[in-house]
């Protein structure tokens, strides 16, 4: 891979911004425009923008396939365990107001919401990068 | 007491955690993978159990999903109709479950294993999930979870060909699903609302709109297309014969069957006897088609020179027969279809699997390797004959009773010649059931040498093809105790609501 | 005469837009013989229903489904269509994805991308 | 190809175009989905769940279930590319 000095130095200074701004997109889904898809897609971006930087080997060695496996399994976790939750105190699958009104904590729903984007932040984020890393993974390097 | 008034999600839910965990536990040895999905299938189905008595004994159920009431939030609703669909695919989808293992080990190669019994549980969970959902967009959400996984499926068994019938099945069913979301918008503009029961309560104030009939033809036809409904079929026969067994066995048998329950489910609930029948007449129209597609399937199967790609063709024909009792659309016929719905389901499971046990053992599929192939299979081949007596409608069979209902039904409506052009079919249908036969039995006298051991496959492959057989024969018989079952599903599906 | 073409057309030109979109998506879907070209068509098609969709949930003078601040009187447009077709675009990733790499194992296998030229390669083998 | 493709066209322009006459307008504040669905979730959010962004409230509230089905179809997307491509490892 030739060297290119300018790339990587924009990109090393790009990535902290847009994964934070990802971030701030997948929390602020509640309040404003953003949510969980979105915010992942973002994130996503960011890891797009190293492999084009620094090559797939490189952001490889720091987020291994079995990370982003078991992260993109662990968003469907949160999901569908927030949603299982909602049964014990009587409501029904991914009722929120059920765990608001068991717990007596004001807002509690908008705050499950936010754990739900989060999951879904998580899972997306994780699953475009591993088809990211699947697809770049092909062509040029062998076979 | 309330774990079972959560079963509808539950059965949905569970396994979609269960294929987390097939997933996770897989990476840590590949072979967790399989009891795991076993065990899940096998609760799931029983779980389907328990749902149908419960709805047979206390009337439909509608849960509300996150304690919303339908306007606003999404509803499952199971009813004797779709709760006896329910129980038939999953009792499929355990049977495959059962037979795959040796099969998978055979056909996939170790270091797929993990992600084949991931896709495989979200197959069946998908469909499970098309199967029990009230509510039409929901019901297209599930459809591609499914879809996604099959089309990956099909192209598991990593043969070149295998991709390309993948990538034309990936292609058209795109193009249905975008027709199917279409239709879905071209209803909701109309009424606003997307829960089916709401739909059906506000439709039949715009019926005579042409975004309504725009609507029911593009859901009809993007249905039609994942159905494999005659005219629409072009992506079967490669996506049958190049998938690994197992696969063709659950997408032959489930996929296509929920395909067609969604189909009757959109017109009869949503749209209604009455819009068919008076406002925008198509049963005409349809019975029309499918007869054509008895006749052509049965042609064009009795022309194949290999064993699946002919039961494959085999499976165009009888999707026509489901689609004739929507052609003809009274009491009687839909009992017959829905009958079909199972009656096909078990045989073409059962014959499926003969073909994947014969690529077990002898590595082709082709016709005329199969020479004698009974000398060597004798159980295999007799289960064929049965499926197949059962496919071509002979009595006691569970394929002769719902053949039985259909013509019953037809005559019923005056539709003479259709019903003549039916049992036509069924004759056709012993020209290809009556080539293996021959093949297998009365053939390869000449050099029966080489075959002398016998090649019958291990007994976790061997048992649920024999059930199926069994089944064949058993559900024939005892068709009373069905017909409990089925002749409220087809009074519901006729009385609307 | 004009109004009832003003109706027609004018009135509704956003599903026109949606309509002649839908059309090329699916004229390349059917007709163009690289596979690569295929799915692009296919995301025409889908983007279109999405335009369909969005356009839909329109109201004219309507902001963004975000409440407003309290004592701003607001009209906001309707917000299903947004979530439906937030739903059907992940639907629409994903199905790139797997024929994106089903196209990468066929030119593996194959050698070629083009309809007529794996109609050859098949002959051939 | 070119002429199936045609046909193909030509048969969806024709439904589409029959069906836009009926269509509501452009931006109609009349039309029955605003009317019905649209006006209820706008009114109903607030009070039911608390949070300012509908349409989020709708995605993970609402029909959070169709979003539930939305993470598991990428996540399906995800191990079908692996499956497809991944060259050794455990998937």
């Amino acid at each position: 891979m030739r060297k290119n000095v300018i790339i990587k130095t924009i990109s090393r200074l790009s990535v902290p911004f847009i994964q934070v701004f990802a971030l701030y997109v997948i929390v602020h889904g509640a309040l404003g425009a953003g949510g969980g898809f979105q915010g992942g897609v973002v994130f996503a971006a960011s890891f797009i923008l190293m492999i084009i930087a620094f090559g797939l080997t490189c952001v490889r060695q720091r987020f291994s396939y079995r990370w982003i496996v078991a992260l993109s399994a662990l968003g469907i976790t949160i999901y569908a365990t927030i949603g299982l939750l909602c049964l014990i105190p009587g409501g029904s699958y991914l009722g929120y107001g059920s765990i608001e009104t068991a717990l007596g904590v004001p807002h509690l729903h908008g705050y499950l919401i936010d754990a739900v984007e989060v999951g879904i932040g998580i899972t997306v984020m994780a699953t475009m990068t591993s088809i990211i890393y699947d697809m770049s993974d092909r062509g040029g390097e062998s076979s | 007491m309330t774990l079972i008034e959560h079963l509808p999600v539950l059965v949905i839910t569970i396994p979609i955690l269960a294929s987390l965990l097939i997933l996770v536990a897989g990476w840590w040895d590949r072979r967790f993978c399989y009891p795991i999905s076993l065990v899940t299938i096998l609760s799931q189905f029983g779980a389907a159990v328990i749902i149908l008595a419960q709805v047979m004994r206390e009337g439909p159920i509608r849960y509300h999903l996150g304690g919303w009431a339908p306007p606003l939030g999404i509803e499952l609703a199971i009813d004797s109709f779709n709760g006896f669909v329910l129980v038939t695919i999953l009792l499929l989808a355990a049977a495959t479950a059962v037979y795959a293992r040796r099969s998978v080990e055979h056909e996939i190669g170790p270091e797929k294993t993990v992600s084949f019994y991931v896709l495989f549980q979200l197959l069946v969970t998908g469909l499970v999930g098309m199967t029990i959902t009230g509510d039409i967009f929901n019901l297209y959400v599930f459809l591609e979870i499914s879809s996604i996984a099959a089309y990956t499926l099909i192209a598991s068994a990593r043969k070149p060909r295998s991709y390309l019938a993948s990538f034309n099945y990936l292609i058209l069913g795109s193009i249905a699903g975008g027709f199917i979301l279409i239709g879905t918008g071209n209803l909701y503009a109309a009424t606003g609302a997307l829960n089916m029961l709401d739909m059906a309560r506000l439709l039949p104030a715009s019926f005579e709109l042409a975004t309504v009939h725009a609507g029911f033809l593009f859901l009809v036809i993007g249905y039609s297309i994942k159905a494999a409904f005659f005219p629409l079929h072009i992506w079967l026969p490669d996506a049958y014969a190049e998938s690994p067994s197992a696969v063709t066995i659950l997408i032959s048998t489930v996929m296509s069957k929920v395909s067609v329950y969604a189909l009757l489910r959109i017109i009869f609930t949503i749209f209604t006897t009455a819009y068919i029948i008076d406002v925008f007449p198509v049963t005409g129209f349809i019975l029309f088609i499918a007869t054509v597609a008895m006749i052509a399937g049965a042609v064009l199967a009795i022309a194949q020179s290999d064993l699946k790609r002919m039961l494959a063709y085999s499976s165009v024909s009888q999707i026509g027969y489901i689609m004739f009792a929507l052609g003809v659309a009274n009491q009687v016929a839909l009992e017959g279809g829905i009958l079909h719905i199972l009656g096909h389901a078990v045989m073409k499971g059962c014959l499926f699997m003969v073909a994947g046990l014969i690529i077990y053992r002898v590595g082709t599929s082709r016709l005329s390797d199969l020479e004698g192939i009974a000398k060597v299979m004798p159980i295999s081949c007799a289960a064929f004959a049965l499926a197949g007596a059962s496919m071509i409608g002979i009595p006691p069979t569970i394929g002769f009773m719902s053949k039985y209902y259909l013509v019953l039904g037809a005559l019923e409506a005056g539709h003479w010649a259709y019903a003549a052009i039916l049992l036509l079919g069924s004759l056709l249908a012993v020209g290809y059931i009556w080539r293996f036969i021959e093949i297998a039995y009365f053939r390869g006298n000449r050099d029966g040498g080489h075959r002398a051991r016998t090649l019958e496959a291990p007994a976790s492959m061997l048992a649920p093809m024999v059930v199926l057989a069994l089944l064949c024969l058993f559900l024939g018989i005892f068709v009373e105790g069905l017909m409990e079952i089925v002749g409220p599903a087809a009074a519901l599906l006729l009385g609307g609501a | 005469m004009i109004e009832p073409l003003y109706e027609l057309f004018f009135a509704r030109y956003n599903y026109w837009m949606a309509i002649i979109l839908m059309l090329i998506g699916l004229y390349a879907l059917i007709a163009k013989q690289n596979l690569v070209k295929k799915l692009i068509g296919l995301n025409i098609f889908q983007t279109a229903i999405f335009l369909f969709y969005i356009s839909l949930g329109e109201v004219r003078g309507g902001t963004a489904p975000i409440y407003l601040p309290e004592g701003v009187d607001a009209l906001y447009v309707n917000p299903l269509p947004h979530v439906l077709i937030l739903t059907a675009i992940v639907v629409g990733v994903s199905v790139t994805a797997v024929g994106l790499s089903l196209i990468v194992r066929i030119h593996e296998e194959y050698g070629v991308i083009d309809e007529a030229d794996l109609v050859q390669e098949l002959r051939r083998r | 190809m070119k002429l199936k493709a045609l046909l193909a066209v030509l048969f969806l322009g024709i439904i589409l175009f029959w069906a836009v006459g009926d269509l509501p307008a452009f931006g109609d504040p009349e039309a029955p989905a605003t009317q019905y669905t649209g006006e209820l979730y706008i009114r109903s959010v607030l009070p039911d769940i608390g949070i300012e962004n509908i349409v989020t409230a709708i995605l993970a509230s609402y029909r959070g279930f169709d979003t539930l089905g939305e993470v598991v179809v990428i996540f399906t997307a995800g191990i079908s590319v692996a499956l497809l491509l991944r060259r050794g490892g455990r998937l």
